[in-house]
């Protein structure tokens, strides 16, 4: 057991730091300086200078794009990226459909869709929940009619994150009405573009423009747009589960925000000295970064496992668990330290410090970390069923 | 000891709580949202006609000689809605500042006009520097012959953007005290900003600003003191409506949306989170109750004692309720669109103001009661 | 609305204060000094102090024994009694069986018990608990036989908190097999020194003497025994409910405990300083307080409804879920004032200052607090069907 | 990095794994709470013979040049039946005083037997007003001749009451120094103390008992430190052991025990609540981990930061575990005769040694690393 770094993995490190000091752009550095709402624009722009560095994909295989990178690699990067405060790539293209069609795309659709995704020419959004099933997938009802040579779509998916940027959703749809809920849904990609797509954005509470409603109205989509076979979504929907999870710890987000609320609080004034120096502040402060060290910890064990190529199961809920609700007491600190700062809104400069301009933006849409990805709650069903084994209602 | 409401705190409650369903449902204060002012200027003077803006203050100004107890009964009804007129504004900062720091003249001028619903009342307390600390400010007045000439900047003053009349506090050779700027003096530039949960509040920048002494100089800052003591118990007040909403609002969304063929609040996971929403709002309700009472007291630790325990209860179960209410609505919750994150907003601007949970907790453990009778 | 105490209640608590002060016997004042435990001895002592007084059954009517005082009263006379840390009195009889029989009993069994009761000449117990229905208590199945003029009980009671010490208890048995669990019980008066009753003693984790096993080996009992009517006991049960709840709050125990940590914290140095003016720890103190504040506001208010006569109702759960859980916070502070003379056991004088010397052993069997009178989740489960009205499983 | 067990490592924790479950099970430990000693010498020794006693300690006293993250490993699986012998006591405290305090020539002398299991050693450091801070003393020693005399009182010292050779410190003109007493010393009490979790402890009264410096005169103050480092990161990983058992002992209740004629395990609440208790024991694992790599490190604040950390999880997550361990049991977890409630005991005793939540929450968030590169 070694908890250090080996002086070539901190090599790496300091790489990695360098570049990205020197690679992004200016007006973007400056928005990461104080946590500013990164438009889509602006992560794309962001995508397609890391796909021109070769670094867009680190978990993706070499063959089809990826640094080649170790686990320990991965990690490094992911934090320093984090840490830096770079715009938050979109995962529906790179960490989702992208490594699901690695595993079981066809030859054909690796090749039309992987390169674009990896340059940023193409953009992607996911097509899973609808009104009437949020944590219940297996209820879904859009549904997509064989007509011979294309399905035709009808139905309405909602949270359908950035889909008003997007140039193609995957979507889950009903292919088979007539066998188990589970077994007749079968994983669809579809174009933006097609005739009888529509979407309606909608802002979050943080007012930023993220999520969607999409509606398809007799869409027709190619055969050749399912991945894996007819009626057998579920099993890919399980899949990709599997590459989304490595995704959510957040540990350079949650360090970064926690060194936001030691910045604020140095700034802020109580009784003459900096709010840091005040003994019940800092204790927030410390008993949150303890937190952190703890979840940095159950990261780094897991990647561990990762190392040793045992695929992150079910245990890796924690790191969703976990990672969204230190997030989210870190903005409440952030808010906290600003005292009555924290009344402003987001878009008035000069109000407040730079430091506490877009706070309460961001903490308002933090709420959402622990809500979408499947719910704390879902995780946590997650964990009762498959580690501890707990018996399940219905089958008592 | 007599818990129970009066015959006309009955009423109050009934007439409040008609008017917040039947004239300013929830979706009034998201269309004002998007207004200059903010507020409705008619149902302010409304408020004024009803008689509430007058029941905590003194009868010689035209009020109805009532305390915080019948205006947190009002407030607790206004956050059931979100309703966004500025009593906490007007009433409770620039009305009680008057009241407890002005000379009855000043009083009958000042808050006359104010209680039937023609003048707006403000009051300028905080600056940059101060945080929580009303006597931590670098504003000065300066005597020049009858009146004083004021510099300074003064920020997050509620209602500031609407007041005819701004109470401020400046520091004069006798220590702090308080001013009444009016709204056009010269000298006097008022920004409004927009505040998180969608209102209005102002910066204040004074350019030696004409203005009056109120009451004795140097004499402000036990009357700071408990005018911020009585607004932190009215934001109590009005987060237990607040909470009170999010709550049943919370149920309601249990027992109606449906996931895997059942309604969701059939989980007894989500079912014990409602319980855990409703206990914190049965504490809020207690607390705020008590902090009313209380900060009518004229001894200061009696009052800090009951209004610091309730802020602090605010900042703990206040935004539990809400953010847990947030969290059961999924993620409909965290869209502008749905009335939760308006509550979610409001609650979060309450913990901001008068004090937030650290300040509380600290300002509690270090009165003489705290180490009493050891 | 007023919330300060009349001079008439202000008197009344002063003259409470004083007599306690006076007539709790030394003994009992010494052990009281430093919360140690009371024998069973020792609280019937006190129990008769009480009655020799009138004190003991505030919440009776006047006709069978009671002061006749107000909800007030009562109130502070509760408060007086546990900030003096006096004797907790049984509540087996007092606050269970007593109140059971004033509402439901015949005149022969009021003169039967009532007297005996009120003086502490007889000593109560519950047989409510068996070891496969703890929570669920409508599927016990100790059975009373009719035998004509007599039943026949055979069963286990488990959680019979102080049979080794009762003269009588009550139980819950089940008198009718045939119909639905709940309609087939009956409320049943067992005197203990009845052939074929046995009953084995256990210790709590913190090693008091409390609970025990109670087994009926073909016991007798007379029909005339049975409160209310046969099969008629899960009235009986729910009607006890009700009055059980009023004893929960707890609020003088909390605020004795906390004035504890206190006291600890005061004579506990840290850095040469008492451990009183750290502000975190003092923190933690000040943070339990204002949850006691608010605590004590809900038992006012519920005091308040009674006062206008509404009986307690569901929502008087509140008061034993947050009493509960303070008094095991208050206790959790206790011991980590302490630092290390938290590793103390309870029975070696002069190893810790005498302040301290119960506290390991209090703090272990609070645990308890949350688990006993229905348990805290039974307590949530009560409230999320009867105030929340949310669905309830196998009604969707 | 690399976070996975060398074979090495691997084969101790079997051979631990399989000592604990076959020849020490819980029932062992709990008959022993009843005898003077309070574990089983043959056992002790039966440790040294594993090679487990000298595991961490250098190989010029016998030792097997470990690491604490070895000797974790095995404290790990000592918490999961609660193994009685005195690991900590002997290896940890007064093991680690000698290693890194002592000259080689001591080391050798009293290490040497300790690691054949022939020995136990003990540490007093802590006195009645010192808290936890191991330089707070007021213990002397006079130097008489070539020995010392030692006047003072030490308390809590873990196994002094099976102690062949007390290590004690003490304050001489140049500061705190360690100095070793034999157990039979002329001018020494030792006085058994039992402990909480149902072990042993002892007072020591010294009164000019004889004892001879270790290492030089005032240079104990960093030596402690980082004996008691250690002791805390070992603290952790028995915790780990502790919580790991009360997880699946509660699991394996909820599986098994009826009510409403189900499995109580079927109800969500206490689903979450046990996945709630996985969690936390899951940090547990990881800061433990950190504690104990990091506890090597001669770099005081590196190795203060991992494990603070540690030590403040272990008394909000390893509490939370079997606090909720207990309650998920009911009734009978409340019962001395439970197994479920020593293990209770034993986390809470281990939250008491080397530091509590303040302690080291404060500690944490004094290190120059708290505010480095704001």
């Amino acid at each position: 057991m070694d908890l250090s770094f080996s002086p070539e993995e901190e090599a790496f490190r300091a790489e990695v730091r360098e570049w990205v000091a020197s690679a992004l752009p200016p007006h973007l550095a400056e928005k990461a300086a104080v946590d500013a709402h990164f438009s889509m624009d602006e992560v794309m722009e962001w995508h397609k200078v890391l796909a021109a560095k070769g670094w867009i994909a680190p978990h993706w295989p070499e063959a089809v794009g990826g640094p080649g990178w170790s686990v320990t690699q991965r990690f490094i990067f992911t934090e320093e990226l984090e840490t830096a405060g770079t715009p938050q790539l979109s995962p529906f293209g790179l960490s989702m459909v992208g490594p699901l069609l690695i595993q079981f795309g066809t030859a054909a659709q690796k090749e039309r869709y992987l390169p674009k995704i990896l340059s940023g020419e193409e953009v992607w959004c996911q097509g899973y929940s609808e009104p009437g099933s949020g944590s219940d997938l297996a209820s879904l009802r859009t549904e997509a009619k064989d007509e011979g040579d294309h399905f035709l779509v009808n139905g309405q998916k909602t949270w359908t994150t950035y889909a008003q940027y997007a140039d193609w959703i995957f979507c889950l749809v009903r292919t088979n009405s007539t066998v188990k809920q589970q077994a007749g849904i079968s994983f669809l990609l579809i174009d933006m573009k097609t005739e009888g797509v529509t979407v309606k954005p909608m802002l979050t509470s943080g007012h930023t423009p993220a999520f969607c409603d999409t509606f398809f109205d007799n869409v027709k989509v190619p055969k050749e747009n399912v991945v894996g076979k007819i009626d057998q979504g579920w099993t890919m929907a399980k899949a990709l589960l599997g590459h989304e999870r490595t995704l959510i710890a957040a540990v350079g987000q949650c360090g970064r925000a926690i060194q936001r609320v030691k910045r604020i609080a140095q700034n802020e004034t109580l009784d003459g000295k900096p709010l840091l120096e005040d003994p019940l502040f800092r204790a927030k402060i410390a008993r949150l970064e303890i937190q952190l060290e703890a979840h940095r910890m159950a990261n780094l064990r897991t990647l561990a496992g990762a190392q040793l190529g045992h695929a992150p199961g079910p245990e890796s809920s924690i790191l969703k668990l976990r990672g969204s609700e230190i997030l989210q007491q870190a903005l409440e600190l952030q808010m906290e330290a600003m005292g009555q700062n924290a009344l402003s809104w987001f878009n008035e400069p000069g109000v407040v410090p730079p430091d506490e301009e877009w706070v309460a933006s961001v903490f308002n849409y933090t709420r959402a970390t622990t809500i979408y990805g499947g719910s704390n709650e879902i995780q946590k069903n997650i964990i009762a069923k498959l580690i501890l084994g707990l018996p399940q209602p219905g089958k008592a | 000891m007599d818990l129970s409401l009066t015959e006309d705190q009955k009423m109050i409650r009934e007439t409040a709580a008609t008017f917040v369903k039947k004239e300013s449902p929830v979706e009034r204060s998201r269309k004002l949202r998007d207004t200059d002012l903010g507020h409705d200027a008619a149902v302010y003077r409304q408020m004024g006609e009803l008689g509430w803006l007058g029941l905590p203050l003194p009868e010689h100004v035209g009020g109805f000689g009532g305390s915080m107890v019948d205006a947190a009964i009002l407030l607790e009804e206004f956050g059931k809605t979100l309703v966004p007129e500025p009593y906490l504004a007007s009433v409770v900062l620039g009305g009680m500042a008057v009241a407890h720091g002005a000379s009855t003249a000043q009083q009958q001028e000042l808050l006359g006009p104010m209680v039937e619903g023609d003048s707006v009342l403000a009051l300028g307390w905080a600056e940059r520097g101060s945080r929580y600390d009303a006597s931590a400010i670098e504003a000065r007045a300066e005597k020049r012959g009858d009146a004083w000439s004021i510099t300074g900047e003064k920020v997050w003053v509620l209602g500031g953007h609407a007041a005819d009349h701004l109470v401020v506090s400046a520091k004069t050779g006798a220590g702090v005290s308080l001013f009444h700027v009016a709204a056009g003096a010269k000298g006097l530039d008022v920004t409004t900003v927009k505040t998180m949960d969608g209102r209005k509040a102002a910066t204040l920048r004074l350019e030696g600003a004409e203005g009056a002494l109120l009451g004795d100089e140097g004499a402000a800052g036990p009357v700071l003191d408990h005018v911020l003591d009585k607004a932190a118990a009215a934001a109590c007040a009005e987060g237990v409506g607040v909470a009170n909403a999010v709550l049943w609002m919370t149920v309601e969304y249990l027992k109606t949306r449906k996931q895997f063929g059942v309604p969701i609040g059939i989980f007894q996971a989500l079912q014990h989170r409602a319980v855990d929403m409703f206990v914190q709002t049965e504490l809020l309700k207690g607390t705020s109750i008590l902090a009313n009472a209380k900060c009518e007291s004229t001894d200061p630790v009696e009052r800090a004692q009951a209004v610091s325990a309730a802020k602090a209860q605010l900042s703990t179960g206040g935004f539990f309720v809400v953010a847990q209410g947030t969290q059961l609505h999924g993620g409909v919750g965290v869209t502008d669109e749905h009335d939760i994150s308006l509550y979610f907003k409001r609650m979060r601007a309450l913990m901001a103001l008068f004090g937030d949970e650290e300040h509380h907790v600290a300002r509690y453990m270090t009165l003489p009661s705290f180490t009493e009778g050891i």
